[in-house]
């Protein structure tokens, strides 16, 4: 019996590069200047808190749990920030860590919850979000401008690669594919990462298996509190402010972007890589729309059709596999 | 074969385990030598798993001491028991399907460099490990994408990946076809020539013959004994597994408890009927009025037959007809449409509602054979609970009281009620007496019976042969998923299903 | 096993309430001894009017979600996508009333079916497609805002029509409308849920899917009909919120009252898991939601700073119902000596 | 054996396929690196949009906060309207209320070549970054109805706008004049941070400074809804401090609007018992002097789609234009609002 050439778990990776690149082509051949150095560094720039914050939602879908606490953690680290540097004239980089440290042990808190008495994720991350949204309000209740040098002349100016006379490579983007690099070595490299996959897969196996399960989950929830903070440092970067009220809903985004990047919602089976690509679909939709001058109540018409598109996609590959196994066993 | 005089690899003296409500394992003693195939055999509630269990860390004992190599351990997890060297390959492959071979193997003590996993050392390490067990594939696939019988390999280097000294396979073959079996027996016995020493708990008589040394027969958590294989002939293996006195057995005279002949015509015929892979072809056919027992080992293939009846799993090849009428079932409800009804083994996952009360327990098939729209009124609820309360004497507080309240032989009887409701035309009843009191278990005996005497036709599961031998009028015996006989008249003994089950071939 | 642990009773109608309301009672008691007038209640204008009045009306919403949520719940699934639904029926009464011709009943009918039918699409993808409930709701919650947006074309729709003010406005025996439609609604589905089977197979369902699927039930439909059902009521929820203010604002439409009634449910007492449920149950719970709000506003809390204590509410409910917390906290007590 | 088959011809299928793609990607990104950006032309997406027009089409890049009020409304259809009118290409995005949905838009305006970008911003701060790129692009910005906190004000051309701080104050000189100096006031302010919420506070309570007889008892945000603004209302209505709400302060007709559906649920009558100021002059504002129920209204001109190509002409004309273009407002009262109620446009 020969195996399959393609192993069935590529596939939704690969639909999603098809996607990506279709769209890519079918911009640039609509619009004359789509291919721009421009519009690519938009991509990233425009999407880094996104992608940042989908990488952390990565790791917390491929453990089999979810993350609904996203969009108000970054909303609390931006205006955090802010306060501190701009009131209190903490030092940036001193702010960053604080607000850094906090996202992460909140992420740690709900991960504990979830983990020593057994809570439905969504319930424990649900009351996270609310949390974290109320928290930033009692912070400060509106938004605040940074004008602190670092950020104008440090991160936006000195940190960005200027490209050529027009285009520069902001700060955010490069902090986006940072963590991106580094996402990918913990996902494929670490034990860490590798016990995620298998606490996804079963659960009961990873713990018959011998592997430490509990530290495993905690560490998730922590990885993506981690990168929600961090998410909202970005934000800072990208608009020089707080606000409390940012990103609301930026965790369904993520989620979105995770889906659409071929990880299982289910856990389990996923790529770090497919999640930046799924990113850059959400991104170009926004950008196509722009372009095209609809709407731009379509784009989440068609990332709500995408999105179902992948789960029927993910559905059909599921079905196959376990057809797959019923025919090694019997066949 | 091992020789005596070599020390025991495993010792374990006096182990007792209790859950709530249950003993588990009381004062069990067990030992494993070097270079030995040992196993472990019993019917369902055995202790044979909770054995494994204590002795893989996943729980902790109440009493008794373990040594291994003459040290005293106590493992508090499945890492600390690997740590001294148990390793354990499950029933059900517990691995991760989506991860490549390789990280199965090294999932958890991956080799890294610098911090970092070593993709190209794991894929040495894995091949060299497969290597152990005669295994050449390519590591890096998922492990989804191979049969069973390669992942139970897997499974078998992983465990082994780990400098093991013991090594348990928990029903190992049970996936497996009769080749497959081999090529897992030919690693065994190379293991076993390398000086570990290895745990099988199998229900397989047949696979016992072929590899196992020793035997250790556990019954209802204790201790039956420990045998060599070459000097336990095969019917007192069986009998002493399901608890019959061998020498009793041969001097009974046949109890008959009025299993009367059928009346009615034949209602259920089944004709080369099975499916590949989960049970071989079946023949056989059952009246009205007629209880007729399955009888076999744990996974013989009684419960799949009685599955594939009643539609939860498809039948592949044959036929099966209906009061005449050729028959396709596929799903229960519409086996129940048909008149049939099906109690099945696994109560608590299969059975019982547990949170909802002994009236709704009972209504409920009858309520969704009248469909959503015609709930039966209160009363008729309340009458027919309280019929069955009566007859059945199931004993309740009330109607009310939430099954999950209810003592197991009392559940029981919730969900014959269940069925009896609906009026069936056949009734397969799964083991309908397990874990359940003595006089619980007569009186659905004798509910049994008043059942037949009303004209219905019922198949009858039980390991008990006492039970099956008492109650019925025809036995059909399996082994190893096949039909290996059928008995009536004077044939039917409790001697003659021994022999049946244990096979002709006597010698392994 | 001890026998005072037996309950000899049909489940009354108020078993497991005690918590729930229980928390409520607390929360009032906290308002009559703390918030001055909270308990006012008067005649104006020949109906009722007071803090009371105000949650049960403005509570009205969730509580119609809730409803359908609970029976969504009680079969182990959840529906995330009653906030953007509302806003898609709200957007299309808003639109239809502005026709001209177009009568009246048939308005709130289509209103009401394309609630259902956002249902019925939400439980074709559970039941047919098996996808999971999380997954396949979150589907329409992210894009039927977009939906109702296209269909308002990005605008507000006014309209002053009396009949549709009315279902948001109106009084009737001294009550607002919309808690009578509550009221209705909750007898509507005890009705639906006692009065045929579905409330049996939805709790067996729930319960033990597969020794249900084995006794005959079809999990399928009684999913499907969940589903539907929850859809109907967003449709209606959303026609409340539209008429209550006499325009349609498909942004803010129910935003995030999905999460508000998946909490009335389980501060209710019905588990997340599945099984029994008690709609009375998510009628207190979503009181009690309502209640915190209208306290905060008593207490002149800024709204953003709301979401706080709601928090803090979900962390309290989810602990007392986990297992793995009652088991720690008896095994604390046990090693404390007492 | 017959699945393996099917699953391998689907993954050879979707290889074959995502290999062709790739290549066509491939090209594309070579393309790009090739053609680079269309260097700044006016007009570069006119070309696409026009087609042979001799004369250059100009085209203008407008980001709308989003569809939150029958205000915002009016301001979006001037400016579409106003756009045809005068053949000018119009890129028109709406926020859906987000600022990052903004910011990626005015990215993909700067993209898109556009002449010039107009935008209403959401928030007041965080546009720094995003502004620099835009004059980095050489493209001139107008700032429409919002202004933004910017140090640097060269980062745009013009704001056109009301002066919300005025606004406030002809609100609160209204109250003054109208209750001579006396007054009890509930206020509903605008959304958190938002421009308008805060300027109008800061003007009224520049007033209430000057009026020691009057004093706000209630201020909580109605977020500019009517929903908000109808539920806040009704929690003032229940303290025990009601009795002497004497006024209520809208930031916005919504807000006002249903804050006067709370009142009168309460049993009083808005415009008598309670004096109801608001701000912006919508229709339903109008209707609602003309019933007697709002007392005055500030206008605050959404009309502003002339004036705003008036600007992108001059600017495309190289005139420089004042930082601050004014809009032209009034107050309007319940003497007035009959007969201006058939005249107006929002």
């Amino acid at each position: 019996m020969k195996p399959p050439r393609l192993n069935s778990q590529y596939i939704p990776l690969v639909a999603t590069g098809v996607v990506l690149a279709v769209l890519y082509v079918t911009g640039g051949c609509l619009f004359p200047n789509f291919f721009s150095l421009r519009v690519l560094v938009n991509l990233f720039g425009g999407n880094a808190v996104l992608g940042v914050a989908a990488i952390g939602a990565t790791f917390v879908i491929l453990s089999g749990g979810i993350d609904l606490s996203v969009g108000a953690v970054i909303g609390f680290t931006s205006i955090l920030i802010a306060t501190l540097v701009e009131e209190h004239h903490v030092a940036p980089l001193l702010a960053i860590s604080l607000a850094l440290l906090l996202g992460t042990g909140f992420g740690a808190g709900m991960g504990a919850l979830i983990q020593r008495f057994e809570l439905p994720p969504f319930l424990v991350t649900l009351a996270g979000m609310f949390l974290a949204r109320g928290l930033a309000f009692v912070v400060r209740p509106d938004n605040l401008g940074i004008h602190h040098p670092f950020y104008a002349e440090g991160i936006n100016h000195s940190l960005a690669l200027q490209l050529d006379s027009r285009v520069s490579w902001p700060f955010a983007a490069t902090c986006f594919v940072a963590l991106f690099l580094v996402a990918l070595v913990l996902a494929h490299y670490t034990r860490l990462g590798r016990n995620i996959y298998a606490l996804g897969g079963d659960e009961t196996s990873a713990r018959l298996m011998g592997l430490p399960v509990a530290r495993t989950k905690i560490a998730t929830y922590t990885i993506g509190g981690f990168c929600s903070a961090l998410a909202g440092v970005v934000y800072t970067f990208t608009t020089q402010n707080g606000d409390p009220a940012a990103c609301v809903g930026k965790e369904l985004e993520a989620i979105a972007a995770v889906v659409i990047g071929g990880t299982l919602l289910s856990g389990g089976v996923g790529f770090v890589a497919g999640t930046g690509m799924g990113v850059l679909i959400l991104g170009l939709i926004q950008t196509l729309i722009t372009y095209q001058n609809l709407n731009s109540w379509w784009t989440v018409i068609v990332v709500g059709l995408l999105l179902l598109l992948f789960i029927l996609l993910q559905n059909v590959v599921s079905a196959l596999s376990g057809r797959l196994d019923n025919t090694a066993r019997h066949g | 074969m091992a020789s005596d005089a070599s020390a025991p690899l495993l010792e374990i003296r006096g182990l007792t385990k209790s859950f709530p409500g249950v003993k588990a394992l009381e004062g069990v003693d067990f030992t494993v030598r070097r270079g030995e195939v040992h196993a472990l055999m019993g019917e369902n509630g055995a202790g044979k798993s909770t054995l494994i269990k204590v002795l893989t860390g996943v729980y902790a004992p109440d009493g008794g001491t373990f040594r291994l190599g003459g040290a005293v351990i106590r493992p508090a997890s499945t890492k600390e028991a690997e740590a001294v060297g148990i390793s354990t390959v499950y029933q059900e492959v517990n691995l991760i399907p989506h991860l490549s071979v390789a990280e199965n193997i090294c999932l958890g003590r991956q080799p890294t460099r610098f911090g970092f996993v070593d993709w190209a050392g794991m894929t040495r390490r894995a091949v060299a490990a497969l290597a152990r067990v005669d295994l050449r594939i390519d590591v890096r696939r998922p492990l989804s994408s191979y049969s069973i019988a390669i992942q139970q390999l897997t499974a078998l280097a992983r465990a082994l990946d780990v400098s093991a000294r013991l090594l348990i396979l928990d029903e190992p073959t049970s996936s497996l076809d009769a080749r497959e079996v081999g090529e897992l027996f030919q690693v065994l016995r190379k293991l076993r020539a390398e000086g570990l020493g290895i745990v099988m708990v199998t229900h397989f008589l047949d696979q016992v013959y072929a590899i196992a040394d020793r035997i250790t027969v556990l019954r209802d958590g204790r201790l039956v004994g420990e045998y060599e294989t070459a000097k336990l002939p095969r019917m007192e293996l069986v009998s002493r597994m399901v608890g019959r006195d061998w020498s009793a057995v041969a001097a009974a005279p046949r109890a008959v408890a009025g299993v009367g002949e059928p009346t009615g015509e034949v209602l259920l015929e089944l004709r080369n009927f099975g499916r590949p892979g989960l049970v071989g072809p079946v023949d056989f056919s059952l009246r009205a009025g007629e209880v007729m027992g399955l009888a076999g080992l744990l996974g013989s293939g009684r419960t799949e037959t009685a599955r594939l009846i009643f539609g939860i799993e498809r039948a592949r090849t044959g036929e099966m007809r209906l009061g005449g009428r050729p028959i396709k079932v596929h799903s229960p409800r519409q086996a129940i449409r048909e008149g049939l009804a099906f109690t099945s083994e696994n109560r608590k996952l299969e059975g019982i509602i547990p949170h909802l009360s002994v009236r709704e327990n009972i209504i409920l098939a009858l309520q969704a054979r009248e469909g959503l729209l015609r709930p039966l009124p209160r009363a008729r609820q309340l009458a027919l609970a309280d019929e069955f309360i009566q007859l059945l004497g199931i004993s309740t507080p009330g109607p009310e009281q939430a099954v999950m309240n209810l003592s197991g032989g009392n559940q029981q009887k919730v969900l014959l009620a269940r069925w009896l409701a609906l009026q069936p035309r056949l009734l397969i009843l799964d083991e309908p007496t397990r874990g359940i009191d003595v006089g619980a278990k007569a009186e659905i005996e004798k509910l049994v019976q008043s059942l037949r005497a009303k004209g219905l036709a019922i198949l009858f599961i039980s390991s008990e042969l006492e039970e099956v031998v008492r109650g019925c009028r025809r036995v059909v015996v399996l082994r190893d998923r096949v039909q290996v006989g059928e008995l009536t008249g004077p044939a039917l003994t409790e001697e003659g299903i021994l022999q049946t089950i244990a096979g002709a071939s006597h010698a392994p | 096993m001890r026998p005072e642990r037996f309950q000899n009773r049909p489940v009354r109608w108020w078993s497991g309430l005690e918590w729930p309301v229980a928390g409520l009672a607390l929360l009032l008691l906290f308002n009559l001894t703390f918030t001055p007038g909270f308990f006012h209640l008067e005649l104006r204008n020949g109906h009722l009017y007071g803090s009371l009045v105000d949650i049960i009306n403005r509570g009205s919403p969730v509580v119609i979600l809730g409803l359908g949520m609970t029976l969504v719940i009680a079969t182990g699934g959840v529906d995330l996508s009653v906030g953007a639904v509302m806003a898609i029926a709200g957007t299309v009464a808003a639109q239809l009333i502005l026709r001209p011709g177009f009568s009246f009943p048939a308005l709130i009918l289509a209103s009401l079916a394309v609630g259902t039918l956002a249902g019925c699409w939400n439980g074709f993808l559970v039941t047919w497609l098996r996808v999971q409930p999380l997954v396949a709701t979150l589907v329409l919650m992210v894009g039927g805002r977009g939906i109702a947006q296209l269909l308002t074309n990005g605008q507000q729709i006014y309209f002053e029509d009396a009949r549709l003010v009315f279902v948001g406005n109106g009084h009737l025996l001294g009550l607002p409308f919309p808690v009578l439609l509550s009221l209705a609604l909750l007898g509507l589905t005890a009705l639906l849920t006692r009065r045929t089977a579905l409330g049996l197979f939805i709790e067996s369902v729930g319960d033990n899917p597969r020794a249900s699927e084995f006794a005959g039930v079809s999990t399928r439909t009684v999913k499907f009909v969940v589903y539907a059902f929850s859809g109907f009521c967003a449709g209606l929820a959303g026609l409340i919120d539209t008429s209550n203010i006499k325009s349609v604002d498909a942004n803010k439409i129910g935003l995030t009252l999905e999460l508000d009634a998946i909490l009335a449910v389980v501060v209710g007492g019905t588990a997340l898991t599945g099984g029994r449920f008690s709609l009375l149950g998510t009628v207190v719970g979503a009181l009690f939601i309502r209640t915190l709000t209208t306290t905060m506003y008593a207490w002149n809390v800024k709204s953003d700073v709301a979401p706080v204590p709601k928090a803090l509410a979900i962390i309290a409910v989810c602990l007392l119902q986990s297992p793995a917390f009652r088991r720690r906290l008896a095994a604390f007590r046990r090693a404390s000596p007492s | 054996m017959k699945t393996f088959l099917t699953m391998k011809q689907l993954g050879a299928g979707l290889l074959g396929r995502g290999g062709r793609w790739l290549a066509l990607a491939a090209c594309g990104l070579f393309l790009a690196s090739c053609g680079e950006e269309p260097a700044k032309t006016p007009g570069g997406a006119a070309a696409e949009a026009g087609g042979g027009a001799k004369k250059k089409q100009i085209v203008v890049g407008f980001s709308q906060i989003g569809a939150e009020s029958g205000w915002r409304t009016a301001n979006t259809e001037s400016i579409q309207s106003e756009a045809k009118k005068r053949g000018i290409k119009l890129l028109f995005s709406d926020a859906q209320g987000k600022q990052e949905n903004q910011i990626n838009a005015l990215r993909s305006f700067i993209a898109q070549g556009v002449d010039v970008i107009a935008f209403s911003p959401v928030i007041v701060s965080g546009w720094e970054p995003v502004l620099q790129e835009i004059k980095k692009a050489g493209i001139p910005v107008v700032l429409t109805d919002r202004a933004v906190d910017a140090k640097d004000d060269t980062l745009y051309a013009t704001f056109i706008g009301s002066d919300f701080i005025e606004e406030g104050h002809r609100a609160g000189e209204w109250l003054a004049k109208a209750t001579g100096g006396k007054a009890v006031i509930a206020e509903l302010v605008g959304t958190p941070g938002a421009a308008p919420a805060i300027d109008r506070k800061k003007g009224f309570e520049e007033v209430l400074a000057k009026n020691p007889g009057m004093k706000i008892i209630k201020s909580q945000s109605g977020d500019f809804n009517r929903t908000k603004g109808k539920e806040v209302m009704e929690a003032f209505l229940k303290s025990p401090e009601a009795k002497q709400i004497t006024a209520l302060y809208a930031h916005n007709d919504d807000m006002a609007l249903g804050a006067i559906q709370a009142i009168e649920e309460a049993g009083l009558k808005p415009g008598k018992d309670i004096v109801v100021v608001s701000i912006d002059g919508v229709r339903g504002a109008f209707q609602a002097m003309a019933d007697g129920k709002l007392n005055c209204t500030v206008e605050c001109n959404p009309l502003i789609g002339p004036q705003l190509f008036d600007a992108v002409e001059a600017l495309l004309a190289k005139k420089t234009l004042p930082k601050r273009t004014g809009v032209m407002e009034s107050v309007y009262e319940q003497s007035q609002a009959k007969e201006a109620l058939p005249n107006r446009k929002y």
